[in-house]
């Protein structure tokens, strides 16, 4: 039996969870240093996992297989294919920045917590957090799946509840309160979408008989397993029900900008950067797969959906006074494109989902990470408190406006190559939507130039004039993130080669192929 | 007559019983109530034992008996402690489960 | 008239002492439930438990039958009684229901549950009726005795311990442990000018002239009954007679007297209200 | 030769890769640095063009195909970059310009401590714009296209401190983002119809796809042209573009960048050209414009806004041509080359006056600098002779032909068209006269500001001036070095292709009556502005006037329908998202807690009642049991 890679690299930073949960109280400048030479080891294995995978290969490679609960045909069953691969990578890039930007974010000398040892709870709750979500994405088991997408809240939960954002207008009692309030409803969101899908795993189960998602997509592919039509429907709308609060998708996305506010900045992009994936590449990788009759037979709907995320989204961000929430609503405008690419069912629109994931990720990264330093150090969150800080802070600012540039998919940056393929690929089949969805743009720029008009442009106003500029720790968490999104923007040939092979498999489960352009001579 | 009359008087003590325990409230009156109804089975039991001929159910109405006594004991004890507390042998003082 | 006929039916007298004692017990049943004192409810019972008894007699359960009277009429009756007076013998209860519905879905239950019971006694197949003539014919005593003995010895064991850890239960409830040595007259004393409260002796019970009852207020100067006055006990039991009403009430029938006498109509007659009402 | 295609781009992009991520240290080079490597890429262009030159007409085109960039499943996006005879005229043109502004800047900027960043947003812009026109597809144009954008936002709000400057540069980027939407659903409609969008098949295969698609198209390549190039109804970001300093006016907001949207329409050729109704929107959009342009600019006080005016209606010369089909592209393109001399020039010298007279914009607080500034005086003067149409400089020449061919459009349209070109030379004769009355003759109008400072007004240094005479030269022999002998017609013919029209009017005719509107337009302006004083604070002046001080009331347009609209539009979907989507959610949430509040008084505590709740259990226990044997 070959080395499992794949369970290593989800076991490893789940031992150091452990780990770093058990470092004495006093150590915690040890926890923080274990919590972040982990994050790297997971990383160097998820960059075996990217050399190791053949993008031309079969289609889930590294697989493992073992039997689990037999009564239930559950078996611990994982492998990757090209797009749970860029995610992997994705995930395991990100945590090392969130642990260094996060880095005192939990320390009681910086905070005055009197919690027991918050520092190595801080860190080993994003450990778990990372675990959790690699084997999410590793699963080809839908039971194996469902556990740790489920799981995943926990962690999270006491990371938004017990962690949070200690900047408030009304002090600090008002954001306890608040914190609680967006961690319960974080929770509660969650738990609901999850019951509706465990409901509908047990009906999958009912119908198909195990959990296997390759038995279950040969099956289906074969035709051995005949699903009645509403029984399909039905099974795909719980599935999807629970990815589309995850994801989330309007108008279940309310949990979203509470916990994106409350929480602190390198939890926050935890949330929109890496959890949240979970439910879009669960989409991708279920939802179509399980079900490509039901999904198709939603697809209109849920295009009106994304759409509505898109435009609201950019228009809601436009409305906020919080730089945080801010952040929050154009994330929500950016899963409407990457829903939207997904069930747009062309090539373009998957690649372009795909890609956009890994790229909104980086780039929400980067924004919210340099939101976060900003908001550090002038103890508010509120888009009126600053002005000027361009002069104060210049590094600051210019890191902040390339991570603002991002977000509005500047040519030349990562998102905007993920972001045109979602729309072409849209386009292609639903013109109108593809041309409303290029609303999108104007919007975004107009939430990202305001937000970054209002705090750094103007006059310095006195509180902002002795604020000091990115520290080295800061500038080595925001420098790589922003090289990887111009270079991503340059030359995402990498990635596409990744994902492309694995977009046409899942083209093929659906049985759809691209529209053919009206004048083929062109080609 | 059919020995059965024997087990629909038992029925009737025993429906008369629990609405009793559950309409009074002087918790010495219920308790009475609830030994009706341990009464009333003894009689089913005995009855019993007379329809199948042999000893089995007037062991068991033996038992109930031993233990009936075993449950007023306590029962009676519990009602005088409540009393010297609350002063009152009203069930419905004892309301302490609302929150 | 083959035997296992004559072991279905019984003998005449036995229908006819069922059907009178068998009123008498559901009417001693009916009066526990709706008396309003406990000490009638008790009595009522152990009523009902003597006529269970001759039934068990009837039956055939001697040794049963006597117990019945023995132990239980005898004993545990006795011990409710006890306990009935230590609460207060006279405390009358209102059968008044104060929650609301209680006493409707009470019955309703009860009576559904009662149909269902005699509905299954009239379904259950009760063919088989060998009568207690056979197993009784080594003596009743002797035959209970030797299944105890055999058969149920385990049960019988584990009710004795259960009796046992009833009997220290009960003490354990009812024990009230002293964790400080009684006050002695004089400390009370000392505490009572301490606190400043009630210097004097506690004021006597009874209006004087009208009622020298123990459990009538005496009047303070303005004419509100004192409370105080009134034994603790009867205090606790809430059984203060309050006679304040009274005397008004006495004083509005002398009124209305006189002018029956005087033919004058055109005053409201009073209202009465009964003492007991009153001190609810 | 190929690769030095690639060098023009990497030279401007690695400048200002190191002077935007150089730091302090690089504070004392850094400007010559950005000045070396534009001119670096400046040389690379006519190391090119001469190369060009040498080949055959029809082989002048080289395609540098670099690296795959998007590989999607029927989506191949490259980074190849195509230089052909268009793409070369604007490489000259941009790092021509751009080196000189460069040099200009140096001095310009000398006292900003933020210069080193100055010059790295001018690489910035320079690599774009290179890249803008050098590409062979229209994706990676779209890059250059937002990349020109944002350099754009970058240096109109350069003087971040100012609340205007960066409200403007916001303006900016949103009024052109409106623009870039046209271009990526151009981009779309190409894809869908095509298969592709890079310049040869699509180009190639235009005729064979449907007039609708291809009018629909082109009216989303017109959408983005008019955000670019400030055309109606996209025209409002240029005025307020103005806050940014004087040299980025000249380069971005009047040479290279807002031209960008006339290389757009004539690169897109092929495709107007099969889609009539679309050059016909245009030719009306650029009709338009050359007039709003004009009118707003002859109300304007502010040198520079009169001159942004002055850019519009001059683009809308361009437009117009470009909407002309094959008959106008390359007057199009001429002119807009002629333009980029003489209006950098203007600009150049507006940022000159600006220099000596502490930062004044109000041509009100000018007048008699002729003889304080005499170099900018001739230059500037050369300039505005440059652009009236002054025979025998340049801007008679691209711009008498551009009037020509739209009379050669015929019909009715060719004469309403070629009408609205006369007038619009009428006016630019007047507004243009304006200025120069109002800065260099007269009386001088200046006073010491609120700090008692008063203006000393003295001609800029030698860094600044020279850049100023270079242009000046361009301005006055560009337009004939091009138009004798047509060379420059057959230079760009193989790209554009053309054709002659048949004008209704003989080309004397038209030439007669622009002079006759260049005078009559002069003279007004001279009526006004030259016989009389000017007064010092604006009169209230008439309906028109007041309105064209405000842009013709469209930016109050705008305020009212986008800005508040969307302001209450926002607000409401704030409240509602707060009060009906969270709503629902937390009164699904209040439902249940009064629902379990209700339930909850079921258990009221008292035994009893429970006791009744088992007692129906068993019951109804009992009941199931006996309904099951009954079954």
């Amino acid at each position: 039996m070959s080395f499992p890679l794949l369970t290593a690299t989800a076991a490893l930073p789940a031992v150091g969870a452990v780990i770093t949960a058990a470092v004495p109280a006093a150590r915690r400048t040890a926890a923080k240093w274990l919590a972040l030479l982990v994050s790297l080891a997971t990383l160097a294995l998820a960059v075996t996992v990217l050399v190791r995978f053949d993008p031309d290969g079969a289609r889930y490679q590294l697989t493992e297989s073992h039997a689990w609960i037999k009564d239930f045909g559950v078996r611990y069953e994982l492998g990757v294919d090209g797009i749970a691969v860029a995610l992997i990578a994705l995930t395991a890039l990100l945590i090392p920045f969130i642990i260094l930007a996060g880095w005192n974010d939990a320390d009681p000398l910086e905070t005055g917590s009197r919690r027991w040892r918050p520092t190595q709870g801080f860190f080993a709750l994003i450990l778990a957090v990372e675990a959790m979500v690699l084997i999410s994405f590793e699963a080809t088991d839908v039971f194996v799946f469902y556990i740790f997408f489920e799981a995943m809240l926990i962690p999270m939960y006491f990371l938004i509840g017990g962690f949070g954002d200690r900047a408030h207008e009304h002090g600090e009692a008002a954001a306890s309160t608040q914190r609680s309030y967006a961690a319960v409803k974080f929770l509660l969101y969650n738990l609901v979408g999850g019951l509706i899908m465990l409901a509908a795993v047990i009906g999958l189960y009912v119908v198909a008989g195990n959990f296997s998602l390759q038995e279950i997509a040969q099956a289906r592919a074969s035709g051995s397993l005949h699903m009645a039509t509403n029984t399909e429907r039905w099974l795909f709308l719980g599935f999807f029900f629970a990815f589309a609060v995850k994801a989330p998708l309007w108008p279940l996305h309310t949990w979203l900008p509470n916990a994106m506010q409350e929480a602190t900045a390198p939890v926050a992009v935890l949330i929109t950067a890496v959890v949240d994936k979970v439910g879009t590449f669960a989409m991708l990788r279920f939802c179509l797969q399980l079900f490509p009759e039901a999904s198709k037979w939603a697809t209109p709907a849920i295009l009106v959906l994304s759409l509505i995320s898109i435009v609201y989204g950019a228009l809601l961000a436009v409305g906020q006074r919080d730089i945080k929430r801010l952040v929050a609503y154009a994330s929500i405008s950016h899963f409407g494109f990457i829903i939207m690419g997904i069930f747009a069912m062309t090539s373009q629109g998957q690649s372009g989902a795909t890609l956009y994931m890994v790229n909104h990720g980086i780039s929400t990264a980067a924004l919210m990470l340099v939101a976060g330093f900003l908001i550090s150090r002038r103890g508010s969150r509120l888009i009126a408190d600053y002005g000027g800080v361009q002069k104060a802070a210049p590094v600051l600012a210019g890191t902040f406006l390339i991570g603002g540039l991002a977000t509005l998919s500047l040519p030349g940056l990562a998102p905007f190559v993920s972001e045109f393929l979602v729309l072409v690929g849209t386009f292609a089949r639903y013109p109108a939507i593809g041309v409303i969805a290029t609303f999108g743009i104007v919007l975004a720029a107009l939430y990202t130039l305001v937000l970054y008009q209002r705090t750094m442009t103007g006059p310095v106003k006195p509180e902002v004039s002795a604020m000091p500029d990115l520290r080295a720790r800061e500038l080595v968490v925001v420098a790589p993130l922003i090289v990887l999104l111009i270079f991503l923007g340059v030359y995402p040939k990498p990635v596409t080669d990744i994902v492309n092979p694995a977009v046409k498999q899942t083209m093929s489960d659906v049985h759809k192929t691209d529209p053919k352009p009206s004048v083929e001579a062109a080609k | 007559m059919n020995p059965v009359n024997y087990l629909y008087l038992a029925a009737l003590l025993f429906t008369i019983g629990a609405t009793g325990v559950l309409i009074r409230r002087n918790a010495i009156v219920v308790f009475m109530c609830i030994e009706l109804m341990l009464n009333a089975c003894n009689l089913a039991f005995v009855t019993f034992s007379r329809m199948h001929g042999n000893l089995d159910g007037q062991i068991i109405a033996f038992f109930t008996m031993v233990v009936a006594a075993a449950e007023v004991v306590v029962g009676l004890a519990i009602i005088v402690s409540l009393f010297r507390t609350r002063h009152s042998a009203s069930v419905d003082d004892a309301s302490l489960m609302k929150l | 008239m083959s035997p296992q006929l004559a072991a279905y039916t019984t003998s005449t007298g036995e229908a006819f002492q069922f059907w009178v004692l068998g009123t008498v017990a559901v009417i001693g049943a009916l009066c526990t439930v709706l008396m309003k004192k406990a000490v009638h409810s008790a009595l009522c019972l152990a009523g009902t438990m003597i006529i269970l008894a001759v039934f068990y007699l009837a039956n055939g359960a001697y040794f049963l039958g006597v117990v019945q009277i023995v132990v239980y009429t005898g004993a545990i009756m006795m011990l409710f009684l006890f306990v009935v007076m230590l609460v207060g013998v006279t405390a009358a209860d209102s059968l008044k229901e104060t929650i609301k519905g209680q006493r409707w879905l009470a019955l309703l239950c009860g009576a559904g549950f009662g149909v269902l019971l005699f509905a299954g006694i009239g379904n259950a197949s009760l063919k088989e009726f060998d009568g207690i003539g056979q197993a009784n014919a080594n003596g009743n005593v002797e035959g209970l005795a030797s299944l105890i003995f055999t058969k149920y010895v385990f049960a019988f064991e584990i009710t004795g311990a259960l009796l046992i850890t009833a009997a220290v239960g009960a003490m354990v409830l009812t024990h009230r442990e002293r964790t400080e040595r009684a006050k002695t007259q004089r400390e009370l004393a000392e505490q009572r000018v301490r606190e400043g409260k009630h210097l004097p002796p506690l004021p006597a019970p009874g209006v004087y002239a009208r009622h020298n009852a123990v459990d009538i207020a005496g009047l303070l100067p303005d004419g509100t009954p004192s409370e105080l006055t009134v034994n603790k006990t009867l205090r606790e039991r809430g059984q203060i007679r309050d006679v304040s009403a009274e005397a008004l009430g006495d004083l509005r029938a002398l009124e209305q007297r006189a002018e029956e006498r005087l033919e004058r109509t055109e005053i409201e007659p009073a209202t009465f209200k009964r003492p007991e009402e009153a001190s609810k | 030769m190929e690769n030095l295609i690639a060098l023009l781009i990497a030279a401007p992009l690695l400048g200002a890769a190191v002077l935007l991520t150089g730091g302090r240290r690089l504070d004392r080079v850094g400007h010559w640095i950005g000045t070396l490597l534009s001119a670096a890429s400046f040389v690379f262009g006519l190391i090119l063009f001469v190369d060009l030159l040498g080949k055959n007409a029809e082989h002048r085109t080289l395609i540098k195909h670099l690296f795959s960039w998007v590989p999607v499943a029927g989506f191949q996006a490259d980074a190849t970059f195509r230089l052909d005879q268009l793409s070369m005229t604007f490489v000259l043109l941009i790092t021509g310009v751009g080196s000189l502004i460069h040099l200009y800047s140096v001095g310009y900027m000398e006292h900003d401590e933020r210069r080193r960043r100055f010059f790295g947003y001018l690489n910035l812009f320079l690599a774009a714009m290179l890249l803008l026109v050098l590409a062979d597809n229209y994706l990676l144009l779209y890059v250059g296209w937002e990349g020109v954008g944002l350099a754009s936002y970058l240096l109109i709000g350069f003087w971040q401190h100012k609340p205007s400057a960066a409200t403007a540069a916001k303006k900016a980027f949103l009024v052109n983002r409106v623009g870039d939407m046209g271009l990526s659903i151009a981009i779309m409609l190409m894809f869908t119809t095509f298969g592709s969008f890079a310049f040869g098949p699509v180009l190639s295969h235009a005729t064979q796809a449907s007039e609708g698609k291809l009018t629909a198209i082109g009216l989303m390549l017109l959408l983005a042209a008019c955000g670019k190039s400030a055309q109606v109804p996209l025209q409002s970001w240029l005025g307020d573009a103005m806050e940014g300093p004087t040299p980025v006016s000249a380069l971005i907001h009047a040479a290279t960048m807002v031209t960008a949207g006339v290389y757009l329409i004539v690169r897109s050729g092929a495709v107007f050209n099969a889609a009539p109704d679309a050059q016909l929107a245009v030719t009306v959009v650029g009709a338009v414009t050359l007039l709003f342009g004009a009118i707003v600019g002859c109300a304007k006080d502010d040198i520079k806004k009169a001159l942004a005016g002055s850019t519009m209606s001059q683009i809308g010369y361009m437009v117009l041509a470009a909407g002309l089909g094959p008959i106008g592209y390359v007057f199009a393109i001429m002119h807009l080359v002629t333009h980029g001399f003489f209006k950098a020039g203007l600009f150049l010298g507006a940022g000159s006056v600006m220099h000596g007279m502490n930062d004044e914009v109000d041509m009100r607080k000018y007048g008699g600098l002729r003889t304080y500034m005499p170099v900018t005086f001739i230059t500037f003067g050369l300039g505005y002779l440059a652009i009236i149409g002054f025979p025998g400089l340049s801007g008679f020449f691209s711009k008498d032909k551009i009037i020509e061919a739209a009379f050669a459009k015929g019909g009715t349209e060719g004469w309403i068209l070629g009408g609205a070109a006369l007038l619009g030379a009428a006016i630019t004769a007047f507004y243009m006269t304006r200025v120069m009355l109002m800065t260099f003759f007269g009386e001088k109008r200046w006073q010491p500001d609120e700090n008692g400072n008063e203006p000393h007004p003295h001609e800029s240094p030698r860094v600044m001036r020279i850049p100023m005479i270079v242009l000046a030269v361009g301005s006055v022999f560009a337009g004939g070095l091009f138009s004798i002998g047509d060379r420059f017609l057959h230079w760009l013919e193989p790209v554009t292709g053309h054709s002659e029209g048949h004008s209704p009017v003989s080309a004397w005719t038209v030439t007669g009556a622009t002079m006759v509107c260049l005078l009559v337009g002069v003279g007004i302006a001279w009526a006004q502005y030259g016989r009389k004083p000017v007064p010092a604070v604006a009169p209230r002046g008439s309906l028109l006037t007041r309105a064209a001080r405000r842009d013709l009331l469209q930016d109050d347009f705008n305020h009212v329908v986008l800005v508040r609209g969307g302001e209450h539009l926002t607000r409401s979907l704030v409240y509602v998202d707060h009060t009906l989507v969270d709503g629902v959610v937390n009164g699904t949430a209040a439902g249940f807690g009064g629902l379990s509040g209700r339930l909850r008084r079921l258990q009221n505590g008292f035994a009893r009642s429970y006791a009744v709740s088992m007692f129906g259990g068993a019951a109804l226990l009992v009941a199931a049991t006996l309904l099951m044997r009954a079954v």
